[in-house]
């Protein structure tokens, strides 16, 4: 199945960003063709400068380093105003392709399934 | 494709253009749980196809006068929309 | 006739995730369809934990759920590392960690997020509640 | 103490307004002076039709009705543009005194502790 | 030399007040202050259950708390109408609903919200993490 | 008595226009937890005492120099901050 994962949620208020991310893997080993998809407080993920250590949490984000490795299809970032982190140093682990409203609306349509925890 | 976007919380104003500006025309977007409390904001324009879930504005006391959107009248028409619309996106 | 894998994401004690979809895998079946499984993920496993015990006139979703997969035989699955890390341990990582008791127990089965991948390959209809 | 309880949650997602409401009553009991505050969602609990029944779900409003013979000092309820619930129909439970911001302010700053869950 | 009482209401899972509280705490010792106690309301009760087994590279909240409790010895109450319904169960309630076993055992304390209606009485400062 | 405000979350501007319009100019805003990412929303104004907490930032990998608030260096300082204001309020 064609399925998107959104990632709306910030990367260090609990476990939502994370459970995405795994999801996203496991459905990729299952022979989906999985997308993410990052948007609002979820952008925050894209920062390069985290430091998780710090704070003595789990650096789960290496993982999005390896995400091709994974067979994730395709990543993508949704613009937003309230957030403008493409102003700041954003990770080289990944480059989503950023897309606007209308982009937005197609990659909606083309996906058969959609989940958003 | 056609999709059901369902919405269970409140919206501000922008949240809602945003969420309707990615919905097409074919859309519908279906106002569940405390999605419904949106109808009590004024402030908010319904520009792309829309509709209440009744169950939920009865449980909250939300009266059918605030609004003129079309109303789902119970879970089992919820379940015929899943199945009219290719997909459901519980969106936020 | 047309099958449904029911996602449930949402807490059971600060969301209205399973009260809605309680009700819409009812309706389902009045519909004359079906459920391939109920998944919980997220906050949505504490519900698997079988020590939940409301105030006697509140909603247990723990047994609602029980009772509703009993009646039309679909199953309960609720996601093993989520439920582990949040305390909600069946019997096979009961074992694992050397624990002397376990809190979740059939129907609801404790499994990886694979049965959730299979689960919507093989039905027509998904969705999610938050 | 003089304590300033505020419920800003909706009365039917989860427990938080419910919870709100219990610790209220409890700080009560042991001889606090408690004021609660309404606001944003939390608005919600003073419409008059709600039907907890209609979905199975405990009517914990009943209680609201009993403030005053749990001797809650006060109710509030701050005006918002967002719910503006004073046009519908509200609970004759309770007769919340509504407030600006500007006497918000008064409030808060009267109180000597203030709990939002 | 001030004491604290602090309110923990946020989901151990889905929020950063027990990170947040636990570095609090550690730092109102340092600067030669003490706690009162923390207390455990709505969603944060979860962090009473003994169950919990995150992944060996995550953050154990349940040990953190023991472990900063018996290095100052301040007490860590749960509260128990919340507790019960989101399935973490002391010893006196396992008994009343004939369970047979128990989920939260000390240092985690099951009590009344009447414990945090003292304990603010008796402290110079309130805080609460959402 | 003056208070200190904490804010955990995102705020819209116009949920934190109505925070800042309930403190009073002796009151104090700190951003903690997910608070700190306001920092990143230059639609944002703060036009009553505000600060940032740094731990968070750091964390986040919000740099400092998106921001011109004075900076809470660490827990310490938090606590010291709680005991020279009469009492701390989390608000959202």
């Amino acid at each position: 199945m064609k399925v998107l994962v959104v990632i709306s949620s910030s990367p260090f208020k609990g476990d939502k960003a994370k459970e995405s991310v795994d999801l996203s893997l496991s459905l990729a080993a299952f022979d989906h063709e999985v997308s993410l998809l990052f948007k609002g407080e979820g952008l925050l993920c894209l920062l390069e400068d985290h430091q998780p250590k710090s704070s003595g949490l789990k650096d789960y984000f290496r993982i999005l380093k390896a995400l091709d490795l994974y067979e994730i299809e395709s990543v993508y970032a949704f613009e937003c105003q309230q957030y403008p982190i493409n102003q700041l140093k954003l990770s080289q682990r990944i480059s989503p392709l950023w897309c606007t409203a209308d982009k937005l609306q197609e990659l909606l349509a083309s996906h058969e399934m959609v989940f958003h925890l | 494709m056609k999709s059901l976007f369902l919405i269970n919380r409140s919206f501000t104003q922008e949240k809602l253009n945003e969420c309707l500006s990615i919905m097409s025309d074919q859309d519908l977007l279906l106002f569940i749980e405390d999605g419904v409390n949106n109808l009590l904001n004024h402030n908010l324009s319904f520009n792309k196809q829309c509709k209440a879930f009744l169950p939920d504005m009865v449980l909250r006391g939300i009266p059918n006068t605030v609004h003129s959107l079309p109303i789902v009248n119970n879970y089992q028409e919820w379940v015929d929309l899943c199945i009219d619309f290719d997909k459901a996106i519980s969106w936020k | 006739m047309l099958s449904f894998s029911v996602l449930i994401s949402g807490s059971p004690f600060q969301s209205s995730a399973h009260h809605s979809a309680l009700r819409f895998i009812e309706a389902v079946y009045k519909q004359g369809h079906t459920v391939n499984c109920a998944f919980f993920y997220s906050e949505a496993v504490q519900v698997a934990n079988d020590l939940i015990c409301p105030a006697n006139d509140e909603i247990n979703y723990h047994q609602a759920w029980k009772k509703l997969s009993l009646q039309h035989n679909f199953p309960l699955y609720a996601c093993v590392s989520v439920a582990n890390k949040q305390g909600v341990i069946g019997k096979e990582e009961s074992m694992l960690y050397e624990l002397s008791y376990t809190n979740a127990k059939a129907p609801f089965e404790i499994v990886g997020l694979g049965a959730w991948a299979k689960s919507i390959n093989d039905s027509d209809k998904v969705i999610q509640f938050q």
